[in-house]
Formats: structure tokens, C-alpha cells, sequence
């Protein structure tokens, strides 16, 4: 396009084409400067991969957190699922008498499951756990009722269909007493909820950097190309053309930190599980993290190169046009 | 084709470096313009390339006043112009073929096209041997004339040149003294800020001499004063 | 110094001059770059910003997590403190008898400290903790025996020491049980020891990644300043006086980062600090967190600096060499 | 005070730049260099300051041979010569004045000291008000004479000028060779590329021609046939 001269145009962009040839020739040509882009990476591995590093560790910080707080969410979610009902026995009742109880409630429509806490066992489990120990051995009799644990079905959840179960449970002969367990629950909900609230900021702080982190990159390697930029504008390029590998450039950079930080991420969760599995011998408690899903992996990678390109654009929509030729 | 009107170009620093200056250069002429280090000749060439904006008066290119172009607008006006530039300004880390090809990549020409008008370019200022090195394993004339071949390959129908000869000897001065010529006479108009006498004196052709910014002289090479 | 020609020397390396001149010299041509150093920053304060923005970021993380693994190391440490010794009553053991016990066990030089629960507090508790709750109201007796834990001296702590304090405590006729708690410290080291194994690792990539941070910056403002370093090399600077400014530029990154992250952090903890006490309320149980003391603000400052130090010059010494004026 | 001896200098690509030159430049001499475009000049004046190790033979600087100096000890090396170079290498950040000091400021000179003879330096060249000013905000010519000043400030033994004048009017041309002259006087070696021939048949000073890198002719000023 000329603009002073009307006759003029021998570029391409003023040959006519059609609107199917001008989608094809922009596909083609952003993705030869896409490739262009990252064959300039590629000629300077050194530096290239120093921002790439840089991005990679700051990347894997907040995903990292993301599988803490996921691997925790599914632990606490293992605790908190349904609000739980926990009927207490009379001490009298039998052995017989128990089973076939949890055999009539294993039937009812609003139970989804029944859980059996046998006495015995909750005297072993006491035992263990108070810190009384031997003491109780020398108890006459089992102090302990019998427990049943029962998780209601989604439907009798809420609390108000809740208290209708624990009612109808209460009527039954050999049933002392029936706790809903909400208070644990909500102090179990505040916790989560600050762990949460604490990931989520450091989280918010870490991909702040990583945006700062490309954005200064790419500051930096405009001002290390600024004569070139002057070059560029005086010979006629538009702003447009010369922030498109700068651009490029931020979403490589995007992607092979969120590719770096795959393999920082993975190392972690494996060496935290390693180290928790020594803790298991102690605790002879199954601990088994979970690493990041490929849907993960892949939604990891288009945030990160889309924070490159946010970052890669504050630079540069700044930082190109602030440069003007002179001499 | 460009025509001054009563331009004054005062700098931020205070300096009068362009003092009501008026010249009209017509389609297909070539003139040179000359006077003493510091006289306005690179800040007149800048004023017609919009690297720099006059303080007073109108510049007009093809009729069109530069006052009306905005910035987004001036990449499109410097296309249809081809500039020679003091200090060469080569692109340091890009092949001497990549540096011709520079305004052709930046108006999307085809690949076969920019090969071929490329290396006419080059093969002109007599440089097709070294298209594949980079400028600064070029001597100092030898960049002079990577900047001239990116100056013409786009056949812009505007050449302006600052000292084009500064660092060639007399024979290659010549030489692409006729290059322009050649251009000229498929009516593009060619303006040449030179402290070379000699060069202006064997060639005449109309001749703009400023002196302190102000245009002392205008027409045919007359020795000035100084 | 002329290498080529020995009368020549007007330079002021050549001026005769005393040790002590000499001294106070260099320190004033340094104090001097460094000023000069600062005000280059100070020059361009946008980019400035940036860089120490992006440091003070990832420098807050390990500042964080120290805080936390400090604050929970004296939570830790409140718990962990004495090998602790749990003494068993047998149950017929009367209240007096009790009281006489406590008093008697106060003289023993072995012995710190004698805390006594009561069996009924000790129901009332294992009602609360336990989760049967009022199904205990249905227990004909109290089956649980009344308990001292008791704190041996510092020098009876050893596991030798306090196994004899075990023997002699098993003599006495009130006692049923004496228990020497290892176990669940053993587990609490385990996990403190998880915990701060994780935070240990996390720190080092995050100091990795600022003594990154700062080598890349500085690498890309040397490229961005490659001219003049060539036209300095050109005129005859040594690689010395040309890196100087850079690392005084990447000791200052470092120090107004230091800064820069003691604020975040102290942000960040106050914002924990009031989500937890949120909890508080909950849990009836006061939690105050512990901010950084000035001697670790200072230390945070030195490392800082030294770290930025440690990245520019990793950086300077790599690339001023590189670049060779060439033309 | 400068000798050639048999050097040979071939560049990376393959480039045969400098083939067997040998010459002597004594004490307190003054000579041009000049060539076609190309020929070697700049490589030549390369080999003395270090900027270029020449592939076979040996540069000798008062006696001693360059081949000896360890990349450690270059600078030294430099800050005995002065060096004007073809495409003026100015820091483009810092004024007029920072630049005109840098050698000074390297070599560790007072203040006083630096103030007092880079307004002397500048004073010579004409450029004494424009000392604050950035290097941008100068004219072509007057950034070479910025280089100038830079290069003679420091006094060195040797001054070396590439192209000093390409960017100056004839009148101002003089002027900067009557400044070598006077440093020459007082024993400095002065050696000048150059293809400004007019420039050289006035001077009638030792003239070293070289052509395709080939010492062609070293002697009066002879009129080249290129
Ligand atoms: N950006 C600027 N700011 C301030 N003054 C400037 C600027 N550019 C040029 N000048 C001043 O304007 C005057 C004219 O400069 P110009 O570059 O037009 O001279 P010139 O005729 O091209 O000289 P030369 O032959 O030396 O290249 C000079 O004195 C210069 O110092
Ligand atoms: N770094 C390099 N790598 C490869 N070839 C080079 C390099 N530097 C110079 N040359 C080649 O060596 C030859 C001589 O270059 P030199 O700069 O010495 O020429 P010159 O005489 O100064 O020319 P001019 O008058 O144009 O400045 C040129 O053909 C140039 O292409
Ligand atoms: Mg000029
Ligand atoms: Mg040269």
C-alpha cells in the first residue's frame, strides 16, 4: 500500500486475492514466523534456555502448589465427603443383634453405606491411639459401645433431611445414642479453606513473576536489539511487524517453561512421595500422590504460553514504539 | 515531487539547524545538496523521511503534506523511499543478503521475487559475492554500498542519499554516481547530500549548497565560498 | 602502565603513591561506581523496577517459607521438648494418696516436673477428642486410671538416664504402668523432617532461581550495552573496569529485592496470620506468627546482595569476555 | 616505531585480506594509507591496535612484537594509540564530553585533569559548545570529531585515523590534518587511511598504496592508477 503514490503497489499485499487465498498466505506466514522465531531461540541455546530455566522454576513453584492442594483436597474430600452419621449402641446389645441391624439399615433407601465399628476394635484402636496403652489392660470389662457409621445418600445429605435419618434412627430398640458430625466438619472446612486461601496467594504472586520474568526478558531483548528495531522502522516496517517475534518468542518461551516445570514438578511430587513414603513404614498408612493429568499438563502449557504472550505484549507494546530512530 | 515551503526545523537542544528553507525538486530530477559539516543537510533529508518533523512550514511529497500523516502512518510513507543513511544503519547480525532484503520482507514480497531483485541489487553495487557474509566482516565502502543496494531494491520512486561516497574512493564514487542516474531516468527523483566537490563539479547537476541552515545557493555546482 | 612504551605514564595508576593512599583510593573509586551504579538504576527507574519487582518476588518465597518452617518448628518444639514419662495409677488408687504421690515425686532431683491428670478430666476429655461423646454417659465407672506426666531434669533426659527414672518409678506401690514416650516423637520428627526436607528443597530452587533471575538480567543489559562495551574495549578498558558497574548494578538488584521481598513477606504473614485467627475463634486456641527479627532481615539483605553478586558475576564474567569489538 | 614484516592476513571466510605487506614507520612520521575500496586499509590498521591477529609475519610497535601480548594485556596495548575509526564508535548514551574522557576516565586520571584536557581536546576539533550535547544530536562530521578528540586526548605515541575525514567538507578536512601535523611535530607517529586523493596530493606526505591487499606503491604521494 502506498500512500502518497497511487499508482504504486508492487508488494503483495496489494496483489488481489481472494478472501480463502489471504486466510492460507496468514496462516502460512504466521507460521513461518512462529518456526523463524524459534529457530532464533534455537541459534542462541545458551541464553534462550537460561529464560527458560528462570521461567521453567518460577512455573513449577504454582504448580507444584496446584498438586498440594490437589492432593490434599482429595484427602480432605476422603474425610469430609458425606456428613456423616455415627449411631451409638447400647452395651447390652449382642453380637447377633448388631449384624442384623446393619443388614435392616443396609436396605433403607436413604443409606448409601453402613460402616460397623465393633468395640473390640475400637478398644484396640483407643489403645493405640490415646496414649493410655497397657493401662486399659487392666480394665474388667470393655468400656466402649459398638459404633455404626452411616454415610447417607446424596438426596439425605442436607442437613435438614440428615436430621430426619437421625431421628428414624433414634427410634430404633437397640440405638443409645446418634451423633451427626457437622462440627469437625466445619473446622476441617476453615482450615482447608486457609491452606487454600494461602496457595492460591503465593500462587497469584508466582504467576505475577513469571509474567514480570517474560515481560522483562522481552524488554531486555528489545533493548539488545534496539538498533535493529531502528533499522527496521527506517526502512518502513510497522510497529505490528516488528513486535510479531517478540511475540513468538514470549510463547516459546511460555511453552518450553511450562515444559521445564513439567519435569521440575514431576521430580518434586516423586521425591515428597519418596520422603512420605518413609513416613508410611511409620504410619503403615498408604500415601500415594497424584501427578499432573495429560488435560493438565496440557492446560499448564497454554497458560504458560499465554502468559508469555501477555508478558512478551506489555514489553513490547511499550517498549517498541518508544523506540524511534534518529541519526 | 518534494517541494520545502518556508520550513524551519529548530531542535530540542535550541539549535536553528534548518532556517526558512523553500526548494522544489520536480519529478525525475536529481540534484545534490551540499555545505559544511553541521550546515542542515542530513536534517533536511530527515525532514522529507519524517524522522524528524519541521517546526515551521510544510514539507510535501507527490503533492501530499507530511504535516497530515500520522505516526501510524509514516512506515507506509518511508516505503516509497529509498535512504542512504551517513552511518550505513545495517541490520549487524543479519547476512548482507538479509540487510538487501529487508524492505522487500517488510512489504511481503515473494520469496522468488526478493532472490531475484535481490541479487540484481547486489550484483549493481558490485557485492554479489559477499551477500552471505555478515557487515561487519565488510570493509567500510562495502557497507556504504550494502546500504545503497537496500536503498534501490524496492525501486522506490524517491532516493535520498547522505554522503553515499563518504568512505568509497573516486572510481566507485563514479560508479554508483551512475547507478543513480540510471534511476533517475526512469523518473525517480534523487536528492544527494555530498561535501565532495569534486564529485558535484564533474557531474553538474543542480546543486542546493546550505549554509548555517539557510539555502545559499540553488543552482547549477557553483564553488561555494567556504 | 605503558606495556610498549617505558618512559609513558602520566595516567594516575602511575602516581607514586603510599599504601594508605593507595587504600583509601580504591575505596573511594568504589564507593564511588557503586554510587554512580545506583544512579544508572535510579536513571531508568521503570526497568529498574521490574528486574528488582521479579526478584523481590521469587526472594519472598524462600523468606516465606522460612517464616514457616520457623514458626513451625516452635510449634514443633513446644511439643517435642522433654522426653516425657507417662505414669499409670491402678485404679483403686484414692484421690489423698494421689495428692501425696505428686508431692512426693516434686522432690525427686531427677524429676522437672510432675503434671497430674485426673481420671475425670481425663474422661471428660476422651469424650470430647474421641468422638463417642455421650455414648460415655452410658459407662457404669470410670475405666480410666488417673495419670502423671512427668518431666525429667535435663540430665536425666538421655534414654539411658531417663530408663533408670522408669525403673525406680515402677517400684512405687501406686503405680501400675510407667511409659516412656518415644514412639509418637519419633513420628513427629519424621514429619517435621518431611516438612522441612520439602520447604529445604523448594528454598534452594527459589535461590537458584534468583541467582537466575539476576544473571539473565544482567546478561540481557550487557547485550542491550553491547556497543559500548565494544567502543570501551575499543579505547583500552580492561574486562575488569568494564564488568565493575554490572556488578554493583546486580549487588544493588539484590539489596532493593531484599527489600522489596521483606515487605511482601511481611504482607504475606499478616494476611496468615489474620486468616488464622479466623480459625482461632473456631478452636479457641491463640496462634501469633513470628516476623522476620532484624538480624534476619539483615541476613536476608547479605545473602541477597550476595546472590545478586554471585548471578551478575557468573553472567559478566561469560559474556564481557565474549564480546570482542570487531570493525 | 611501527614495522610490518611480512604479514599476511586471511580472514575467516576465506578472505586473502592482507598478502606479505612490510613497511616501516618511524618515530615521529607521518604517512597516508590509501587503496580502492576494499583493498586492506582497515585490516591494516587493525593489526596495530590489536582488533585482528595477522595469520602469518609480525607487527612490531617500538620493538616489541605484537604476537607477544596476551589477550590480558591488549588494553594496555590500545591505550597507547590513539584510534580514529571509520564509523566514528561513539557512546551513544553518554554526551559528548563522557565520550571525549573515556580514555582518560579508564587510565584513572583526575578530575581536574580530565576536565582540563578534554576542553582542550574539544576546543581543537570546534566542538567546545556541544559538549553536552548526545552524541545523536550531532552531524555526521561532527561525530567524527568527536572520534578525533577522543583519539588525540589522551596523547598518545601513535595516532591512527581511518577514513578521518570521510565525513567532512575540504575546508574542515585541512583543519583536522593541520591537528595531525601538530601532534606529529612533536614526535607522534600519525598514519592516515584515506581516499581522498586530493587530500593526499596536497600533503605530500609518505604514501603506502595498497591494492588487493598488496603493498603496490610506498613512496611520495603517487597518483594511483585505479
Ligand atoms: N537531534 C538533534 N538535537 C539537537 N541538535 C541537532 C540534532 N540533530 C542535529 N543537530 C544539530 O543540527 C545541526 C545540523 O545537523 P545536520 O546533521 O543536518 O548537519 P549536516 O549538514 O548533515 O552535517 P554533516 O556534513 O557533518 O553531516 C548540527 O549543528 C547539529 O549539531
Ligand atoms: N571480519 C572479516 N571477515 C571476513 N572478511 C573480512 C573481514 N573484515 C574485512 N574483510 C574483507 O577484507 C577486505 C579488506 O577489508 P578492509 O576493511 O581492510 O578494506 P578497506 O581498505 O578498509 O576498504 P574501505 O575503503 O572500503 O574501508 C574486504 O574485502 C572485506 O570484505
Ligand atoms: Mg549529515
Ligand atoms: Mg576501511
Amino acid at each position: 500500500m502506498s500512500l502518497l503514490f497511487e499508482r504504486r503497489g508492487q508488494g503483495a499485499s496489494d496483489r488481489k486475492l481472494s478472501i480463502v487465498q489471504r486466510l492460507v498466505s496468514w496462516w502460512i506466514s504466521h507460521a513461518r514466523q512462529a518456526t523463524a522465531s524459534l529457530g532464533d531461540l534455537w541459534r542462541t541455546p545458551g541464553p534462550s534456555l537460561m529464560t527458560m530455566l528462570v521461567l521453567g522454576f518460577s512455573l513449577s513453584l504454582p504448580a507444584a502448589f496446584y498438586l498440594v492442594s490437589k492432593n490434599g483436597a482429595q484427602v480432605a474430600d476422603k474425610w469430609s465427603s458425606p456428613a456423616q452419621i455415627s449411631v451409638f449402641l447400647k452395651k447390652s446389645v449382642a453380637l447377633e443383634q448388631v449384624e442384623q441391624l446393619v443388614a435392616d439399615l443396609q436396605t433403607w433407601q436413604q443409606i448409601q453405606q453402613v460402616d460397623w465399628y465393633s468395640k473390640d476394635d475400637a478398644l484396640i484402636e483407643f489403645k493405640e491411639t490415646s496414649g493410655f496403652g497397657n493401662a486399659l489392660n487392666y480394665l474388667d470389662d470393655n468400656p466402649l459401645p459398638d459404633v455404626l457409621v452411616i454415610e447417607p445418600t446424596a438426596a439425605h445429605q442436607t442437613t435438614s433431611a440428615a436430621k430426619l435419618l437421625v431421628e428414624a434412627l433414634e427410634e430404633l430398640a437397640p440405638v443409645s445414642l446418634v451423633k451427626l458430625d457437622i462440627q469437625w466438619l466445619e473446622r476441617l472446612h476453615a482450615i482447608v479453606a486457609v491452606v487454600e486461601d494461602t496457595f492460591i496467594a503465593l500462587a497469584t504472586l508466582l504467576c505475577l513473576s513469571v509474567i514480570l520474568v517474560v515481560g522483562n526478558t522481552i524488554r531486555l531483548s528489545i533493548l539488545s536489539r534496539k538498533t535493529e528495531i531502528e533499522v527496521m522502522k527506517l526502512v518502513g516496517a510497522t510497529d505490528q511487524f516488528i513486535q510479531r517475534p517478540f511475540l513468538y518468542a514470549g510463547i516459546w518461551y511460555g511453552v518450553f517453561g511450562a515444559f521445564l516445570s513439567w519435569i521440575v514438578t514431576t521430580i518434586l511430587l516423586w521425591w515428597i512421595e519418596s520422603a512420605l513414603n518413609h513416613l508410611t513404614r511409620l504410619y503403615d498408612y498408604p500415601i500415594s500422590l497424584q501427578g499432573l493429568l495429560p488435560s493438565e499438563s496440557l492446560f499448564m502449557v497454554i497458560i504458560a504460553s499465554g502468559m508469555g504472550l501477555l508478558g512478551s505484549w506489555l514489553s513490547v507494546r511499550q517498549h517498541i514504539r518508544a523506540i524511534e530512530p534518529t541519526s | 515531487m518534494i517541494r520545502f515551503d518556508n520550513v524551519d526545523k529548530v531542535y530540542g537542544s535550541g539549535h536553528h539547524a534548518l532556517k526558512n528553507v523553500s526548494f522544489h525538486l520536480k519529478k525525475g530530477e536529481m540534484a545534490f545538496l551540499t555545505g559544511h559539516s553541521g550546515a542542515g543537510k542530513s536534517t533536511l533529508l530527515k525532514l522529507i523521511a519524517l524522522l524528524e518533523r519541521p517546526t515551521n512550514g510544510n514539507v510535501f511529497i507527490n503533492g501530499h503534506s507530511l504535516n497530515t500523516v500520522t505516526r501510524r502512518h509514516i512506515p507506509y510513507v518511508r516505503r516509497d523511499i529509498g535512504i542512504i543513511f551517513q552511518d550505513h544503519r545495517l541490520l549487524t547480525d543479519r547476512p548482507v543478503f538479509d540487510n538487501v532484503a529487508l524492505p522487500m520482507v517488510i512489504e511481503g514480497y515473494s520469496h522468488q521475487e526478493i532472490r531475484r531483485r535481490v541479487a540484481a541489487a547486489l550484483d549493481k553495487v558490485g557485492l554479489l559475492d559477499k551477500a552471505r557474509l555478515l557487515p561487519s566482516m565488510l570493509s567500510g565502502g562495502e557497507q556504504q554500498r550494502v546500504g545503497i543496494a537496500r536503498a534501490v531494491v524496492n525501486k522506490p520512486p524517491i532516493i535520498l542519499a547522505d554522503e553515499p561516497t563518504g568512505n568509497l574512493d573516486p572510481a566507485l564514487s563514479m560508479e554508483i554516481l551512475r547507478l543513480f542516474e540510471e534511476f533517475n531516468r526512469v523518473d525517480v527523483a534523487v536528492l544527494i547530500a555530498t561535501h565532495d566537490l569534486g564529485l558535484i563539479a564533474r557531474m553538474r547537476y543542480r546543486t542546493l549548497t546550505l549554509r548555517e541552515g539557510q539555502m545559499f545557493n540553488d543552482g547549477l555546482a557553483a564553488e561555494p565560498s567556504l
